[in-house]
């Protein structure tokens, strides 16, 4: 699929320096444009009516007075949106069930949360469309609600959907539940690997659901033409799949509608579906108006995606000397109140970094009374591996051996079996491991109440659909454009790998993210894949317009392209016997652009396979307040391996970013519910994200063993640094005081009743 | 409602504006006055986003009525470059990568210049405390943190 | 399937699916030999087997050619004697 | 519409007169950080909006028969920056500089953290601690009432209708005298207190502790005033015997809840706890050790 790939040992000239961003001017100077940062003349403000019950039947809504509130221009209700056949189909990369989704953005027959979008008003000003939607008359018949996923699976358990069969399940229940899926993964003897183990541990876990925090809520700007034409200003993790969503949810063809890619304030996977934009165009098509949603904080944790809370069991069977023999796992995932939590990628990854011959992984997907969950950072893998990397550690300490030691002793390598299926097709986590192990600090003596803990992480990483062209400007400056929406630095990146393919400096090259209509189809910006597959769009265009170049060379030189090179940045005579030429410069060929046929730019796609997982190895050492619970982080060192780092400042900021989210995931993050279902702290005062002053500096060692079937050798980075934090906190803690936590979040409260539980 | 007429002065300005009572200044900065640079993260003062000064004190537009703005001078992120010049806290944080989506960035160049105006010499922790009202959700704190540290050495010309 | 190998002239293709997936599409066989030169041909020989199951694996998976994950894409070659695995797709975030 | 009126008056009595006039809902507002969330929200709709940031006496920070006045006005940070004032009185101090973030603290008063009535709020052990005396001025004129004597529940107060605070007066230190203010919360700012102990004590020649008040947070439905707690240290060196029982009678006026800042349980030991590391840090200041 690659045409000349470089050899990836091979001296990179900018791949792997940490230049400026493209956007950064931009976003220090306040002129970067976020979703909310977009307006149009006569553009209207709409505000959306919330459900504020957990679970409720939707008997009437009242619209009328509402609607006769001057400056009031239109009013949408869930019916307002065209329905879809109940079946799970594309045309995404995954299989989508658009009778869910449609309901998800706007409820139907029943409020399945509480926040749950039953209208929506555009108004003249926001003031009106906030009082409009206080005039809105709805009668509900409230109903019994289920939250915690134990609940929900009861078999006297309220039902969201009262048709709702188990799948995966054979012979089919022939009653409804909560219980959306089960999924197993399995190989070998399960009860033979346990029998041969000279130590078994088992406990249960919970965790409880957290949100991605991005400081921007979800906001857009639609305007719809009477022709039937529409534009779209939306800050998402991908602008491709939100022009998708939002045509098959309002109901238009793809074609009529042109998606802007706003910058985005932070997603970390809760950006990659659709929320505002759907009633934004509706109300757009309906008030032939541009209309503004901006949601509000409150609405933006009632509403959107967290990932899941669960509940899990892990088993797991070592011998005296470390090998692991046997493991098992239940886990148990809250979806929110429509199917579909990550669950899967859970029992995937759960045992994932380690050789174990036998292995039984389960998984539950299952609808309760709260938002549905949408993609977090490494999906569903650092709640199993909170259950696995704890189990490890206690089985560590039984065969007294170092815990890291333990998990080198098990790590996979390229060829390594999976419980999925086929073999481990890279090296890596072995590498995270040892850079642990040889870490100064990794043996230093601790204090009283302190203690040290280690963990590991997984992360399949991804691949896909990417797009991007790259177009030589006649004074020789480059212009390289990708569908792919940068949340984290990948126009830098994407100008680092371009400058490095065709030997220019970073600086000469612009690098920018283009419009639904004027770049080929890129997936989200999500499951670590941009660096990786659009970054082989973007050298793939390049090699294109190197073999230009050459040709456009041959002409000026009267000889054939196979007499001329491309090298540093100029096409050189492949040697004396051409003739003695000058080696012609980006700039020298573009001055004849006109004459040596036209235009010089070329596109490239791609459906990038071959990308590596991400192995994530961390050590952190906490204190431990014995009369409050408080626990304090001393330091924290996260290994992983990025295969090559293009932009070295930008691989080691996501894995600091990842960290951190764990350390907020570990300590103090969670959804809190009161009796009747409603959520009580939809705000950043009470869901208690990290703040500064809560943290050292967080230590990021970069590994790199290169993955070949990447032309610079990119791994994946932004993902599996947030899968060990959770375990690696409850091993120091255990460590520091002597009390396993098996619950998130190991918040002071817990902390201090585990300690006075003795 | 009966609308406010303001005068006041932003980023040194003469400015002057209609606005309701009960509006704040952050939704007068960016929807009156299209100024955006200003960000909304939470609107109830718990991830300063929204930071900006008022008379010189740091605080977020997000918990001040327009109105108060009578007669005050405001300081916002648009303020903060002097023509093509950066700021040298604008220019550290693009040399330590301080920021990656950026939304949180304005909120912590007003919030780290107003302690830089008072203490031009903190130590880790008093940057660390003084910025612990600024939510960031991308990068950790670390470059940020340094970088604040770094933009103090340079203006102390250390 | 065993009479499919026993016409083979040349090694065929191993494909291989999970259990779950197996259980659901190809009556829990997990294992099947095919003639294919690329991903087009694994999933025409499946769709032969087991009609529609084309469009279900089209949808639904990645695959693994020996080890390394691909998304399900026609022109992807496979080598006589490596091994085809479908496996769940993943969504990161 | 909802029409609210917005009104800047520059004296307490004008407030006063206004809000006597006014039918409906009347909300002072000083600093906002409360305010303005709840207007925001909807919870709270005024009919009329004083900022009373510019009534003068509402502002000063004044020396007054060796004590200290304090206007009601006054934000956290302008207290914070009065060094003479944070030398005297450092557990207002803690109070103050616990309050929300800088950007918080630049706006928030203390007769705001007082008049909203949240059982949490910081600055409010550490004034009744301190035996601070609220200024209030009303339809019927003025009238002086200990801090502890205003909040009366959540979001409740004492206060007639008509009634403001419009300063706070800090009695003269005795020599030998220190203050405190700890609380207990999750992250190490930005949060609101799960439990917090306000404690001022004063010793004399001998290092006999012969005056103390101790002011508990978050524990009830108010900021408490713990004469028991107090009287666990009167007449000891505040040694370990005495921190042990001030401990324990802080943990047994402690009357929680549970709710999503903690659990009662939680609250009742911690309240023990800071109490303790209260009384420690009251008396190293009391020492002269800062």
């Amino acid at each position: 699929m690659l045409t000349n790939t470089k050899d990836i040992e091979q001296v990179m000239k900018v791949v792997g320096t940490s230049p400026v961003r493209p956007d950064g001017v931009p976003k220090v100077t306040g002129q970067a444009q976020y979703g909310a940062d977009y307006s149009l003349p006569g553009m209207l403000w709409a505000k959306v009516l919330r459900s504020p019950h957990a679970h409720a039947r939707i008997l009437s809504v009242d619209t009328s007075k509402a609607a006769a509130l001057p400056g009031v221009k239109g009013i949408i209700l869930g019916s307002d949106f065209p329905d879809h056949p109940f079946d799970y189909v594309g045309p995404e990369r995954v299989a989508q069930n658009y009778w869910h989704m449609t309901r998800n953005i706007m409820a139907r027959e029943k409020a399945l949360f509480e926040g749950h979008a039953i209208a929506a008003v555009a108004a003249t000003t926001l003031a009106i469309a906030a009082e409009a939607v206080s005039l809105i008359e709805v009668k509900y018949e409230v109903l019994q609600h289920c939250i915690d996923v134990e609940d929900a699976m009861k078999p006297d358990a309220p039902l969201l959907f009262e048709d709702m069969i188990t799948r995966g399940v054979e012979p089919a229940p022939s009653k409804p539940s909560n219980i959306s899926k089960r999924l197993e993964f399995s190989v070998g003897d399960i009860a033979a690997g346990f029998a041969s183990a000279d130590e078994v541990v088992e406990m249960s876990f919970k965790t409880a659901a957290v949100h991605q925090g991005y400081i921007e809520p979800h906001s857009c700007l639609a305007r719809y033409g009477a022709d039937g034409q529409c534009e779209l200003w939306s800050a998402s993790q991908g602008h491709f799949v939100v022009r998708a969503y939002t045509a098959k949810l309002v109901g238009m063809e793809i074609g009529n509608l042109l998606v802007h890619p706003a910058e985005i304030g932070g997603g970390f996977g809760g950006k990659t579906v659709v929320y505002v934009e759907p009633m934004a165009v509706l109300l757009s098509r309906k008030t032939g108006h541009p209309v503004k949603i901006m949601m509000s904080r409150e609405d933006v944790f009632k509403s959107t995606g967290p990932t899941s809370g669960s509940s899990m069991t892990v088993k797991i069977g070592v011998k005296k000397d470390g090998t692991i023999v046997a493991a098992e796992g239940l886990f148990k995932f809250q979806a929110g109140a429509f199917p579909g939590s990550p669950v899967m990628n859970a029992t995937m990854c759960a045992f994932a970094p380690y050789i174990i011959p036998n292995v039984k992984s389960v998984g539950f997907d299952v609808v309760s009374n709260r938002p549905k969950s949408a993609a977090y950072r490494a999906p569903g893998s650092p709640i199993s591996a909170f259950a696995v990397e704890s189990v490890l550690d206690i089985l560590a300490k039984k065969i007294g051996m170092d815990p890291l030691k333990l998990r080198l002793k098990n790590a996979v390598k390229a060829g390594s079996p999976t419980a999925w299926g086929p073999k481990h097709s890279h090296d890596g986590y072995a590498e995270t491991i040892q850079a642990l192990l040889d870490h100064p600090q990794y043996n230093k003596p601790l204090g009283k109440n302190q203690g040290r803990g280690v963990a590991s992480g997984f992360w399949f990483n991804g691949g896909g659909e990417s797009t991007a062209s790259v177009h030589i400007n006649e004074d020789g400056t480059v212009v390289i454009a990708t569908g792919s929406m940068d949340v984290g630095g990948s126009r830098a990146s994407m100008a680092l790998m371009a400058a490095e393919t065709l030997g220019v400096p970073y600086e000469s090259v612009r690098s920018t993210v283009a419009d639904t209509a004027s770049i080929g189809y890129n997936h989200v910006t999500g499951g670590s894949r941009v660096t990786y597959a659009t970054g082989i769009a973007v050298v793939e265009a390049c090699n294109k317009v190197i073999e230009d170049l050459r040709l456009r060379a041959s002409l000026m030189w009267d000889t054939d392209i196979k007499n001329v090179v491309w090298s540093d940045g100029y096409a050189k005579p492949v040697d004396k016997s051409v003739g003695n030429f000058e080696p012609l410069s980006l700039k020298a060929i573009a001055g004849k652009r006109a004459v040596t046929g036209g235009p010089i730019g070329y596109e490239a796609s791609t459906n990038a396979g071959g990308q590596a997982p991400g192995f994530s190895t961390q050590f952190v050492d906490v204190e431990v307040d014995p009369e409050t619970g408080a626990v304090k982080i001393l330091q924290f060192v996260a290994a992983q391996d990025v295969g090559r780092a293009i932009h070295r400042d930008y691989c080691a900021g996501q894995i600091v970013g990842g960290v951190v989210q764990g350390i907020g995931w570990a300590l103090n993050e969670e959804y809190i519910y009161d009796s009747k279902g409603r959520l009580s702290n939809a705000g950043f005062l009470d869901y208690r994200i990290p703040v500064a002053s809560d943290l050292p500096m967080i230590e990021a060692v970069l590994v790199e063993v290169p993955n070949p079937s990447h032309p610079f050798g990119v791994k994946g980075v932004g993902e599996a640094n947030i899968v060990p934090p959770m375990a690696a906190i409850a091993n120091a803690i255990e460590n520091a005081i002597g009390r396993r936590m098996t619950e998130l979040p190991m918040s002071p409260p817990r902390v201090l009743a585990a300690i006075d539980a003795g | 409602m009966s609308k406010h007429h303001v005068t006041t002065v932003i980023n040194g300005d003469p400015v002057e504006f209609l606005c309701q009572p009960n509006v704040s200044l952050l939704d007068v900065l960016r929807d009156e006055l299209n100024m955006t640079g200003t960000k909304e993260g939470c609107g109830t003062g718990d991830c300063g986003a929204c930071s900006v000064t008022l008379d010189g004190r740091l605080v977020c537009s997000c918990l001040v009525l327009g109105v108060e703005a009578q007669g005050k001078s405001i300081q916002t992120i648009e303020g903060m470059a002097n023509g093509e010049t950066l700021h040298v806290l604008q220019r550290k944080f693009l040399e330590h990568a301080a920021l990656q989506c950026g939304i949180c960035t304005p909120g912590f160049l007003i919030a780290a210049r107003s302690l830089l105006e008072r203490n031009n010499n903190p130590t880790e922790e008093e940057v660390r405390f003084w910025l612990a009202g600024n939510l960031c959700r991308c990068t950790g704190y670390n470059n940020i943190i340094t970088a604040v540290l770094e933009a103090a050495r340079e203006m102390r010309g250390a | 399937m065993q009479a499919d190998i026993a016409a083979t002239p040349v090694k065929a293709v191993k494909v291989t699916f999970t259990a779950g997936f197996s259980r659901r599409y190809t009556d829990s066989i997990r294992e099947f030999e095919v003639q294919a030169k690329n991903i087009r041909g694994v999933i025409r020989a499946m769709n032969e087997l087991f009609p529609g199951l084309g469009e279900t694996l089209e949808e639904e998976t990645s695959i693994a050619i020996d080890g390394v994950i691909h998304e399900v894409d026609y022109t992807q070659p496979v080598k006589p004697g490596s091994e085809v695995f479908f496996i769940p797709r993943i969504e990161g975030g | 519409m909802m029409e609210m009126r917005f009104e800047t008056p520059k004296t307490a009595e004008a407030a006063s007169a206004l809000i006597a006039a006014t039918p409906g809902l009347s909300k002072i507002f000083s600093g906002g950080t409360d305010l303005m969330v709840h207007m925001r929200s909807g919870n709270i709709k005024p009919d009329l909006v004083l900022d009373i940031k510019s009534i003068a006496e509402m502002n000063v920070i004044a020396v007054e028969n060796g004590g200290y006045r304090v206007g009601a006005a006054v934000n956290c940070m302008q207290l914070l920056e009065n060094t003479a004032f944070a030398t005297t009185w450092p557990g207002v101090i803690d109070g103050a500089n616990l309050v929300g973030s800088i950007q918080v603290r630049g706006r928030a008063t203390l007769g705001g953290n007082l008049c909203n009535a949240s059982p949490g709020a910081d600055t409010v052990p550490a004034m009744i601690a301190a035996g601070a005396i609220a200024s209030i001025v009303g339809p019927n004129g003025r009238r002086d009432v200990p801090v502890e004597q205003i909040p009366a529940g959540p979001g409740k107060t004492s206060l007639a209708k008509g009634e403001l605070i419009v300063s706070f007066f800090l009695p003269k230190r005795a020599p030998h005298s220190g203050d405190a203010y700890l609380r207990f919360t999750p992250r190490t700012e930005m949060d609101i207190a799960v439990v917090g102990v306000g404690l001022s004590l004063t010793l004399d020649d001998k290092g006999v502790c012969t005056h103390a008040r101790v002011s508990l947070g978050a524990v009830a439905d108010r900021a408490l005033l713990v004469p028991e707690a107090a009287a666990a240290l009167i007449g000891t060196t505040v040694d370990a015997a005495a921190l042990a029982k001030l401990a324990a009678a802080a943990s047994a006026a402690a009357r929680p809840i549970d709710d999503k800042r903690g659990t009662k349980e939680f609250r009742i030991k911690v309240a023990g706890v800071l109490a303790r590391r209260a009384a420690e840090k009251a008396l190293s200041r009391a020492k002269g050790k800062n």
